[in-house]
């Protein structure tokens, strides 16, 4: 298929029709609400569950190489703000601690990015390693550690060292991701049998509910994207789409399935927005919530994944043929 | 049935800080307080996660000493970065031992 | 079957049997609370989730005659308080701004009422046609709209005209049924497949959970029963069986299947207890809330629920043989 | 720590005002609020929405004539027909300017 | 704008005497009272049903006999064993009558 | 199977790795929280769904003896606490509330231990009688009320006589229990068959997403374990051990199945931790929940979730051979 192609097929799925209808709803200003509890529910179930089916499958089907991807993974994510502060810095104009916060935001992950792909990836029944889950968890940290090394904090409001790592580590996806395959690998696909009419069955609709609402978050900050500016925008688009690239590349090289390299471009590429936020702006109050949320929220969230995942999916296709 | 005047000390902040000030109130002599989730508006409107919960409300029932320390607390290293607002007043309680 | 083998079916169907134990709930002072939260992502599931199943069949199984259908229905939710205004104001001795009160319930429908519908088709095995969830979206504004224009507000509290079209118009239901549907169109049934274990297997359970809150919330109205007098009583379910049979007899002149028809006569048929008191409650605040609220939620809701919808399904074989 | 009195409107009402309480005190004067959802009972009981959540409560710290004017607006526009009180006490803030 | 001087009682305790203290605020005097959900610490820290639901906070506005009777009511029955706080404070109402 | 290797099929399952999952979230301090709403709705559907198949089994598979059983049931709750209270007067030193209080709990039953030995029969494919959940219904109420009566209360804030049967008898868990089955009776497996996608398929992995929270709760517990002492501890583990042996041994003599034992053997020996805490809170206030609670959530429950459940199910063989 043509990278049109597969833009259409990723626009025209349930999951990301319902981001998009998400988006419709705060532009006809409709009154729907999503309740705040069920936002978390879902997202509880939905770590749990591909934490559990990527356990499962490193057990069924045991894919090698899982160390040396692992460290990989951890690498490019402490790389990642190493190039984007200067690049911020410079280039940018941003002030030192902007410059840490959106580049920290670009070290650590999209959990929900990630689980698009996967649904992209099945719905093509392409196969990837199971060990993936992993693979989020250990890069959603690095990034926002190094980031805020990269800038000192003198402000008497700001989060001690040790208290901003605690938070990063403590955060539910990184446990949930973690728990689950653990509980997978454990339990095994009888295990995984008896509740699978719960965490695999309902999985893809239950994702698309949930886009629904992230459609919602993500286009109420679309306002901020005026204040924000130029470069901006343009960071925020040809960034993620550098990282991808580099990254499937190097997933070809350590001998990820085409899936699988798919995979690390897609975590390397989108930006978090959740565990970094909440770091950032403890650690550096100064730095401006506007930029590092509109930039990861407003424009590399919804680029990834209507057009981004079709992107990366096709450029793959150049490493692995 | 005597009652004991007191101070009423009111912190309305973004949610992230919650830990964070339920903290400084217990450290700054408060022998407890009650918290409650709400919504707000400001002059900021400043807020780093906005699905993550909105704001909070803590409130603490302190000695005039701790009231001027807390929200002295606040307007120094609070103040300039976070939303935050705090305010003030007289209140009767039963039993003022209980607050000290 | 017969009418009386029908409403046996339906009392016995789980869907009304929890709405039942809802209303026993209240009567025996359970201290069961439903939580609010999950009520509201209930019923954002059960709209998106109808709303995608009509698309998908539309798109499946396209039926002829959509337009006209929508325009038939659109009259008549706009016609219903154009005769019961009257009808109140000079029968029912009730104030100008509780008959228009009243009206506007009856003129738009109640979604609930539809699913329990659509729910007792298929227990039976009867087909309707895939677009019906767009003819519950454009009823629901219209008798609305029109109840309010024919009474004089100049009460320095009530909202103004623009603010009332808008708030009907943004409801959570009317966009979310539509925007399910357009989903489902555009996905088609290859994507519904892939969402299908979410929105379509527990569909009837879920709606089960949610009819016995509404079992609940409508019985929390029984006591209004005694102040609100016999004359409520006898309209709130002649009215609406009026309506049903009426509607029906328009739905196979329209050419309707016999599904369609009972469908559009049970829309007809139900009064609003959503989108209607919000609306006339910020438009109309000299309006007793307990007299609207009481007819609809707790007269016509459950005599549709468990009485109307077997009898006028019973009735539609005189219009279908 | 230099504090300032001002005044602290309280509003319950009904849910369904929320939107309309928070533009009418920020139309009068109050540079922001804080809503918090509660529950209550009072001397009327009547509300159009049970299940749609129930009541709200708007606070908001204001010059004592905007207190004045938002008061006064509540009493002719919502108390005939809505579920709606309010009240107000004196409270003390620290940097008084942040609230006009 | 003619305002009233009243009394606002605070009170806060663990959820499951929500409906207790309800009556009883209502039974000595109170027209209506609002509920919110709250979260809190205190000395005490003692509660039966963690997850069912945490303190809740009733506030109530009453002419000032009404206020004392419920502190008293508060300190002889429910001090003891229960988490419990209680306090009150001047307000100002509009339309008095509405309270009594 | 060994004891040990029931032990470990048990150790090894979602269900009860999930569990042990949430206990773990406490003990790394995750800032992972379970929206107590959420909460509310899985306890709500837990209980439903139970019933409903219990009803649906008893219309499809009659087991004969129900009443001679739930008799039985109703008078192993009402002794537990009569024999509970001596021995923790005197061998405990516990007070006269804090006696009442604990034996309260015993004399109850808890509901998720109850699901857990339905999950673990349902593994192993032993079958067990369809009435359960009327035993479970039953059991919950009669050894609280028991417990009360030992203790006298001068307490001014002491909740009245009648007040606290009140409380028990309009629980949610006994409503829905009981309501479940009656639905289940009335619509039998027709109507089951309609709503089996949400009832029945995802039933297990909604447990272990509810035994997620429940090791988070009762972690946060087990702090007070310290506080409490060893013979709490020995009274915890000691005695729901008994109870289990001798509901096993009685239901073997009433005709219950090997399965239908094993679960009444669950119940006895399972201690109350919603009804129970909250109506022995209003009704004892000068009793220290830290006791009441350490003990049946800290101790008994988890004891009785990872090592009783495949232990009276070893148990069991010796009455069933
Ligand atoms: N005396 C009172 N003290 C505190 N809140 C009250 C009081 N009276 C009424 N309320 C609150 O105001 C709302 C509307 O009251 P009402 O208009 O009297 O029905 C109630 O639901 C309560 O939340
Ligand atoms: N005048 C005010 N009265 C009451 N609450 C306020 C006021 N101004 C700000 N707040 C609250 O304080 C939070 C932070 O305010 P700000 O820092 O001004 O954005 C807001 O979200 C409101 O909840
Ligand atoms: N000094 C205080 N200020 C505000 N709230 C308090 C204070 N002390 C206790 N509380 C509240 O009252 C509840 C019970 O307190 P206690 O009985 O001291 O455990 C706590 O959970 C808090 O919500
Ligand atoms: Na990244
Ligand atoms: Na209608
Ligand atoms: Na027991």
């Amino acid at each position: 298929m043509s990278a049109l192609e597969l833009i259409q097929l990723n626009l025209l799925s349930p999951v990301i029709l319902c981001f998009l209808l998400g988006i419709a709803a705060t532009l006809v200003r409709s009154d729907m609400r999503f309740p705040e509890q069920l936002y978390h529910g879902l997202s509880i179930y939905l770590l749990l569950a591909i934490g559990l089916k990527g356990g499962v499958a490193m057990v069924s089907n045991p894919s090698p190489g899982m160390i040396k991807v692992l460290l990989a993974a951890v690498l490019i994510s402490a790389c990642i703000p190493l190039w984007l502060y200067p690049l911020l810095r410079k280039l940018g104009k941003f002030s030192s601690a902007d410059s840490a916060a959106v580049a920290a935001h670009y070290g650590s992950v999209s959990v929900v990015t990630f689980l698009a792909g996967i649904a992209f990836l099945q719905a093509l029944d392409v196969p990837f390693e199971g060990f993936l889950p992993a693979v989020v968890a250990v890069m959603e940290v690095p990034g926002i550690i190094v980031a805020l090394l990269l800038v000192q904090r003198k402000n008497p409001a700001a989060s001690s060292w040790l208290g901003s790592i605690k938070t990063v580590l403590t955060g539910k996806s990184v446990f949930l991701l973690l728990g689950g395959l653990l509980i997978g690998v454990l339990s095994g696909p009888q295990g995984m049998e008896k509740v699978a009419g719960f965490f695999v069955v309902p999985f893809q609709g239950v994702l698309c509910l949930f886009l629904l609402e992230m459609g919602m978050v993500a286009s109420r900050r679309f306002d901020d994207l005026r204040k924000t500016g130029p470069f901006l925008l343009v960071f925020a688009i040809l960034v993620p789409v550098l990282h991808a690239v580099l990254a499937i590349w190097l997933g070809a090289h350590l001998g990820l399935s085409r899936g699988g390299a798919f995979i690390l471009g897609i975590l390397a590429s989108s930006a978090s927005y959740i565990a970094a936020p909440a770091t950032v702006r403890l650690a550096l109050p100064q730095a401006s919530p506007a930029l590092y949320l509109t930039s990861s929220l407003a424009i590399t969230f919804p680029f990834n994944l209507t057009v981004g995942i079709p992107l990366y999916f096709a450029i793959s296709a150049w490493f692995f043929s | 049935m005597k009652l004991i005047t007191m101070k009423r000390v009111t912190i309305v902040a973004e949610a992230l800080l919650a830990d964070r000030l339920q903290e400084d109130v217990v450290r700054l002599g408060a022998s407890g307080y009650t918290c409650t989730d709400a919504d707000g508006k400001g002059s900021r409107g400043v807020r780093a996660s906005e699905w993550e919960g909105k704001n909070i409300k803590i409130e603490c029932v302190v000695q005039p000493d701790v009231a001027q320390r807390i929200l002295k607390k606040l307007a120094d290293v609070y103040f300039e970065h976070f939303a935050v607002i705090a305010y003030c007043h007289d209140v009767e309680v039963v039993r003022g031992e209980k607050y000290s």
